[in-house]
C-alpha cells in the first residue's frame, strides 16, 4: 500500500506497444467512421471497445470482457452466447422492404451465387490448416454479414470470435473500397449500361405472406438458419402486417440500437493485443478479404451467366450486391452505375440480391453450424 | 493451429471430404433460394386463384359496413360530446385502428370533457 | 457427412402432421389479428413464435427453447423465471388512467365479482383430478389477463405453461365473440339501456396518492400480488406523479414493446406439437372457455345483485368489463351498450370495473401462489 | 395427471378443501377491492380535512413565489443573453420543469450563443 | 389450509413498526420529489422501491430482492453485479456537453478539489471502526454521485450498499438545502459577483478527440475507473461523432430510462427495515453528510486559494459544483450567485467542474476499488 | 463492526496507512484531471500545427467533391422520377447523411412511385 503498489495498479506499468497498436486501430476505425462515414453505426463503438479493451487490466480485478464477473463480461455475454445477432435481426427485419425482391425474384440467384465466397473460404482455411469449425466461421466472413459472422463463430468457433468479428465488420466497412475494382474488372462497359425494367407492384398480402413461407423454406431445409432468420422474419412480419406497426418501430430502433451498442463495444472490447495480435488474426484477415473478393466475383460472373440464357438480361453489377453487406453493396452498385450513365438507377433493383444474400448467409451459417457443430 | 501443416490432407481425409462438403452447402443455399424464388413467381397466380372477384366484392362489403358502423359510431359521440358538456374540448377523434393504449387516453379524454375546471394543480382537491 | 447427413439435418426429415397443426394454428392467430384486428400485439408475436417452434430442431443443436444454451431459451428465461409479466405490469401502469375508477368505486366491485371464474374453474380442475397447483394455475385464465397467468403458472405449474398462455391470450382474443352472447342471455333490452351518470371530477392529488394506497392495501392482504401489482402500481405511480413522465414514457412505450416481442415469441415458440398436443391442453382450452364464461356472467350477475340494494342503478352491461382484458371487454362492453341506445356511452365506465379486474386478478394470483405454492 | 382419476374427492380429501379454500380466496379478492373502495370514498373527505383553505392559500402562494422567480429568472436570462451577444440567436426558452438532460442543453445552447460562427465542418479548428 | 394460514400468509402478521417507518420514509421521498421536485427522477423510482421492500414477504417465497429466484432479485442482479450504474453512465455520457470544460479547463480542478470529501470521510469511517474497504465505500458518498457511489459499494462492501445507496440519493436530493449555508458561509459577498468571462468557442475535432484522450488518461492512470469512465466517454462519443446520433439519441433516452427505472426501483427494495435500520446505517448517513459537507468547503476554499495566484479571477461559488451531483449543484451555484447579482449567471461554467466533478469521483472510485478490492 | 473499536488505531496500523493512503488517492485524482486539463490547454495548439491552412482546403475540396457528387445524384434521381413516373407522387429527397435504414426507405419510396394505384388495401392483388 505505497506509491509502488499504485504504479504496479496503474494501467501504464502492463502497457504493451501491441496494445498500442491496437489502439491505433481502433482511433482509426473511430477516424474512418467520422470522415469517410464508413459504416458509422458499427465501427465507432467498435473502435472505442478495442481501446477499452486495450488498456491493460489489474491482474485479477474484475474489468475486461475476459474477467469473470466484470460488467463488460456480462455485456460480452450476448456476444458469447449468440443473442446479439437474432436480435439485431429483428430490427433488420423490421426495416428491411423485401418487395423489390419480390417483384423480381430471378435477382435472389444473385444473392445465393456470391455464398461461393463461403465455401471456397472455407475450403481455403481448411487448406491452411485451420480445422473444420475454424475453417467455417473464417468462410462466413464472405457472407459479409457482421451478425451472422459472429453468431456462427460464438456456436462453432468462439476462440477465433474477436478476429473473425472485426474482420467481418472492417470488409464490411470497406466494401466501397473492394468492390468496385472487382466489378470493374469483370464487366464491360455496355454491361454496366444496362437498365432494368421497373418493377411490377407488389400487393399487401404477398408482403404479409412472405415472411412465413421464406421462414418455413429456410428452416425446413436448414433448421440451422433458424435462429437468425426467425427473428429476421419476425421483425419483418411485425412490420408487413401493419397492425403492430409499434412493435415494429422499437424492434428497428431502441432495441436495435441498444443491442448495436453492446455488442460493437464488446467485441471491440475482446480484442486485447494479448490474444488478438498472432498470426492466426492475420490469415483471418487475409481470408477475409480473399472471401469478399470472391463473393463479389462470383455475384458478378453469375450475372453473366444468366445473361445467357435469358432474354431480358440482367445488369451483372447488381451481381455484387449479393454479398449482403446491406445496403451498402446495393449503394456501391448504385454508384457505380451511375457513373457510366447518369440515368441508370439501380440502388432499388439492387436491394433484391442484397437482401437475398442476407438470407443465403443465414442458410450457409446454419448449414455450417449443424453440420459441423459436432450434435 | 500450426502452420507446419499446410496442404491438401486438411480439405479431404478420412471421415471428411471438404470439397463434396461445399459443394452441398451451396447446394442448400442455392436450392433454398430457388425455392423462394419458385415460390415467389407462383403466389401471384396462387392468390389470383383463391381470391375471385365475388368474393373480394364480400370481403369489401364486410370491411365496409364495420368501418361505416364505427364512423357512425364516431359521429354519435361527437354529437354526444357535443350536446352533454357544450363546454367542453370537442377535441376527441376516434382512431378506427387504434394502438393498445387508445382506449386508455379516449377514456382519459372522455373523463376530463365531464371536468369544468382544470384539475392539474395540486392543491386544488374535489 | 454427406447427402444423408445432411437430409438427416433437415428439418423435412423429423416434421411430423402434428407440427403441421401448430403451424397452421400459428397462421390462424396471425390471421386473425390482421384481418380482424384481434389483439394484434400479442397474436402476430405468439402466432409467429408457433410456427417456429414447430420447425423440428436437429436433436442435441441448441435451437430450441428448450434446448439448454439456445438463444431461445435465453429469451424464455424471462417467461420461465416470470420477469416479463412484472414489466409488463409497469408499462401497463404507466398507461393507466384510473380516474374513472376513482369517480366510481362502487364499479370496482364487479371487478371483484367477476373473478368467481377463477376459483369456479379451479374448483373445476380438481375435479377432473388436476394437482392443486395446475388447478390454480388453470383457474387464473378466467382472470382473462395473460401476463397474471403467465406469471401463476410460471410459478405454480410450469409445465402447464404453454397450454394456459395459449388459452389465456386466445380468449382474450376472442372476447369480442365470446362476451356479447352471456351479456344478452342475461340482461332485459331495458337493463342494457341504463345511462350512468357522468363521473365526478378526480383530484390530481387522489390520482397520486391512489397507486401507493392501493398498492399498499393489496400487498397487505396477499403478499403474493406484490410482484405485479408492485410494478402495475409503480408504473402507475410514475405517470400520475408527473414528475417522471420521461421514465412512464419508456416503459409505456420501449420497454413494454420490447417486453412484449420477446414475451410473444418466446410463448409462441414453446408450443412444440410433441409436448403441446396432449389430453391435457385440450381439457386446459375446454376449461379456459368456461372460466370466461363464468366470469362474464359472474360480473353480470353481480350487477344486478347491487342493482337491488342501489337506488341509482348500474348497467349491468359493465359486469362484463370486471373480467379484465383490457381494454377490449370495456371495448365490446360500449358496443352493446351502443347497439341497444345509440346515445348510451358505456366505454368510460366500463374502464373502471375491467382495471378493477386486473387489481382483483392479480390479488386472486397471489392468493393461489401464496396458499398452493408449498412455501 | 390420469383421467381415470375423475371426481369430487379431488376438491375435498383430508388436509385440503377446495370448497373452503375458494370460498376464502374469493373473500380476500372481494375484502381487498372493498377496502380499495372504501378508501376511495372516504379519501375526498380527508384530503378536505387536511388541506383548509387557508393552508391552500399559503401553498399556492409559495409555489406562486416560486414560480415567479423562475419567470424573472428567465427574464434576466433573456435580457442578458440579448445584451451580451446580440448576434446570438435567441431561441433559448427556461423549461420551468425540466427533465433531466434540460441543464445540458441550456448549458450548451448558453454556450452556442458564444460562438460567431457555425462549429459543425470538421476542419475548422479553434 | 384455513382462516389461520391465510392470515399467516398475509402481509399484515408480520408488519413490523420499523416497517412503517420505512414506509413512511418512502412516502417522505415521493413527496419531496413531487412537491419540491429534488431529483423526480430518482426519488420516485427509490420511494416506490422502499414501500414495496417493507411489504413483509411470507417466508420462503420468491418475493423480495433478497429471496432466490424472486423477479425483483433478478433486477437487483444490475445493481449487485454492478451493471447498472455502467449503463446509467453511457446515458449521461450521451447528453454532456463538455464543451465548457474544454473552453475553461482551469475550472476542471475544482472537480478534483471537492474530491477531498471522499478521502476525508474515508479516514472518519476508518475512525469509527469500519473495515478499509466499507470506509471506501462510505467515502465514495462524498463524491456526490450516485451510480458511483453504488458501483464502488457492489464491488467492495455490497453488505452496506442499501444505506450507502439511499445516503448518497438522499444528499444528492437535499443539495439545494445542503449546499447553499456552506457557499455564503465560505465566500464574501465581492467573491459571490465575480462574473465569469464567455468561454472561448470549442471546435468540433476538439469535442471529438476529447473522450478518447480523456479515456485513456484516467484509465492509464486508474485503470479501475475504466468501466464507469468507459462508458461516460463512450456515450459522450457516440453523441460528439455526429455520425451515430440515433445510438446516442437511444442511449440518453429509452436505455437510460430503462436502467433508472430498474436501478432506482431496486436499491429502494433492497431496504427492509430488518436488515436496513441499523446503527451502522445511521452512522452512514451522518457520515455521508459530512462528506457533503466537506466536499462542498474544498471546492469553494480550492477555488479561493486558486484565486490567490490567478490573475482572472474565478468566482469561488462554483467551488460548489466540484461535488458533481449533476445538474443540480451547478444549479444551485445560479441560483446562488443570481441572488447575489441579477446579471450573473453561472450555470453554464457551473457545468465545467460539475461534470469534472463526474470523472474526479470515478478515478476516486477506481483507486479505492483497485487498492481495497484485496486483487 | 463493532462501537468498541473507535480510535486512530483504525486509520493508521502495520501493513496499512489511512492517511498516506488517503493523500496517495488525492494525488492521483488529481495527478489525473490536472493531465486532463493540460492535454485541453495543448490540444488546440497541436491542431494548430497539424492543420495547416492548404492541407484544410484539400480537405475542404474533397469534401465539396463529395458532396457535389451526391447534389447531382440527387438531381439526376429527381429528374429520372420525374420523367420516367409523371404520375408519381415526388416526395423524395436525398438525405445525404442518411441513418442506416435510410437506404431502405428510399428503396421503398421509389419502388413506391413505380405504382400506380394505392396497395394498401388486403384483397387486391397483383
Ligand atoms: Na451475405
Ligand atoms: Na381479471
Ligand atoms: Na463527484
Amino acid at each position: 500500500m505505497n506509491l509502488f503498489t499504485f504504479y504496479n495498479n496503474s494501467g501504464i506499468a502492463h502497457l504493451e506497444w501491441t496494445n498500442l497498436v491496437m489502439i491505433a486501430v481502433g482511433v482509426i476505425f473511430i477516424y474512418l467512421a467520422i470522415t469517410k462515414d464508413y459504416e458509422p453505426l458499427l465501427l465507432i463503438p467498435i473502435g472505442f471497445g478495442v481501446i477499452v479493451g486495450n488498456i491493460p487490466p489489474i491482474e485479477g480485478m474484475p474489468l475486461s470482457v475476459y474477467a469473470e464477473n466484470s460488467v463488460f463480461s456480462y455485456l460480452y455475454l450476448g456476444v458469447m452466447k449468440g443473442i446479439y445477432p437474432p436480435l439485431i435481426f429483428l430490427g433488420i427485419g423490421a426495416m428491411t422492404d423485401f418487395s423489390t425482391m419480390l417483384s423480381n425474384p430471378k435477382l435472389i440467384l444473385l444473392g445465393a451465387a456470391a455464398q461461393i465466397g463461403v465455401f471456397l473460404t472455407f475450403i481455403g482455411s481448411l487448406y491452411l490448416g485451420f480445422s473444420p469449425q475454424q475453417a467455417g466461421a473464417i468462410g462466413i466472413i464472405g457472407g459479409a454479414d457482421g451478425p451472422t459472422a459472429i453468431f456462427l463463430s460464438s456456436m462453432l468457433a468462439p476462440e477465433l470470435l474477436g478476429p473473425i468479428a472485426i474482420a467481418a465488420y472492417s470488409y464490411m466497412a470497406l466494401v466501397p473500397v473492394i468492390q468496385p475494382p472487382i466489378m470493374y474488372l469483370f464487366t464491360t462497359k455496355k454491361e454496366r449500361q444496362i437498365h432494368m425494367k421497373p418493377p411490377r407492384r407488389v400487393s399487401k398480402k404477398e408482403k404479409v405472406i412472405f415472411p412465413i413461407v421464406a421462414f418455413l423454406i429456410c428452416a425446413l431445409i436448414a433448421p440451422g438458419s433458424m435462429t437468425l432468420l426467425g427473428m429476421l422474419f419476425f421483425g419483418n412480419l411485425l412490420k408487413e402486417s401493419m397492425v403492430t406497426e409499434r412493435l415494429a418501430n422499437t424492434a428497428r430502433n431502441s432495441l436495435i440500437d441498444i443491442v448495436t451498442i453492446l455488442l460493437g463495444f464488446s467485441v471491440g472490447a475482446s480484442t486485447q493485443a494479448q490474444t488478438f495480435l498472432t498470426a492466426q488474426s492475420i490469415l483471418i484477415f487475409i481470408l477475409g478479404a480473399a472471401s469478399f473478393v470472391v463473393a463479389t466475383t462470383g455475384g458478378v460472373l453469375f450475372a453473366k451467366l444468366m445473361n445467357l440464357f435469358l432474354k431480358e438480361k440482367i445488369n451483372p453489377l447488381l451481381g455484387a450486391a449479393g454479398v449482403s453487406a446491406v445496403p451498402d453493396s446495393a449503394r456501391v452498385v448504385h454508384a457505380v452505375g451511375l457513373k457510366e450513365d447518369p440515368t441508370n438507377f439501380l440502388l432499388m433493383h439492387a436491394m433484391a440480391p442484397n437482401v437475398a444474400g442476407v438470407i443465403g448467409s443465414a442458410i450457409a451459417a446454419g448449414v455450417l453450424w449443424s453440420a459441423l457443430g459436432g450434435f | 493451429m500450426s502452420f507446419t501443416n499446410i496442404g491438401f490432407h486438411n480439405i479431404v481425409y478420412p471421415g471428411f471430404n471438404g470439397l463434396q462438403f461445399s459443394l452441398m452447402g451451396m447446394g442448400l443455399v442455392f436450392g433454398g433460394l430457388l425455392i423462394i424464388a419458385v415460390y415467389i413467381l407462383i403466389l401471384p397466380r396462387l392468390l389470383a386463384i383463391g381470391a375471385p372477384k365475388p368474393q373480394k366484392n364480400t370481403g369489401k362489403d364486410e370491411k365496409d359496413a364495420a368501418e361505416e358502423e364505427e364512423i357512425l359510431l364516431a359521429i354519435a359521440t361527437a354529437l354526444h360530446l357535443h350536446n352533454d358538456f357544450p363546454e367542453g374540448e370537442d377535441r376527441i377523434t376516434w382512431k378506427s385502428h387504434g394502438d393498445m393504449e387508445s382506449p386508455w387516453l379516449v377514456s382519459g379524454r372522455l373523463h376530463s370533457l365531464n371536468i369544468r375546471k382544470p384539475a392539474n394543480t395540486w392543491n386544488i382537491s374535489k
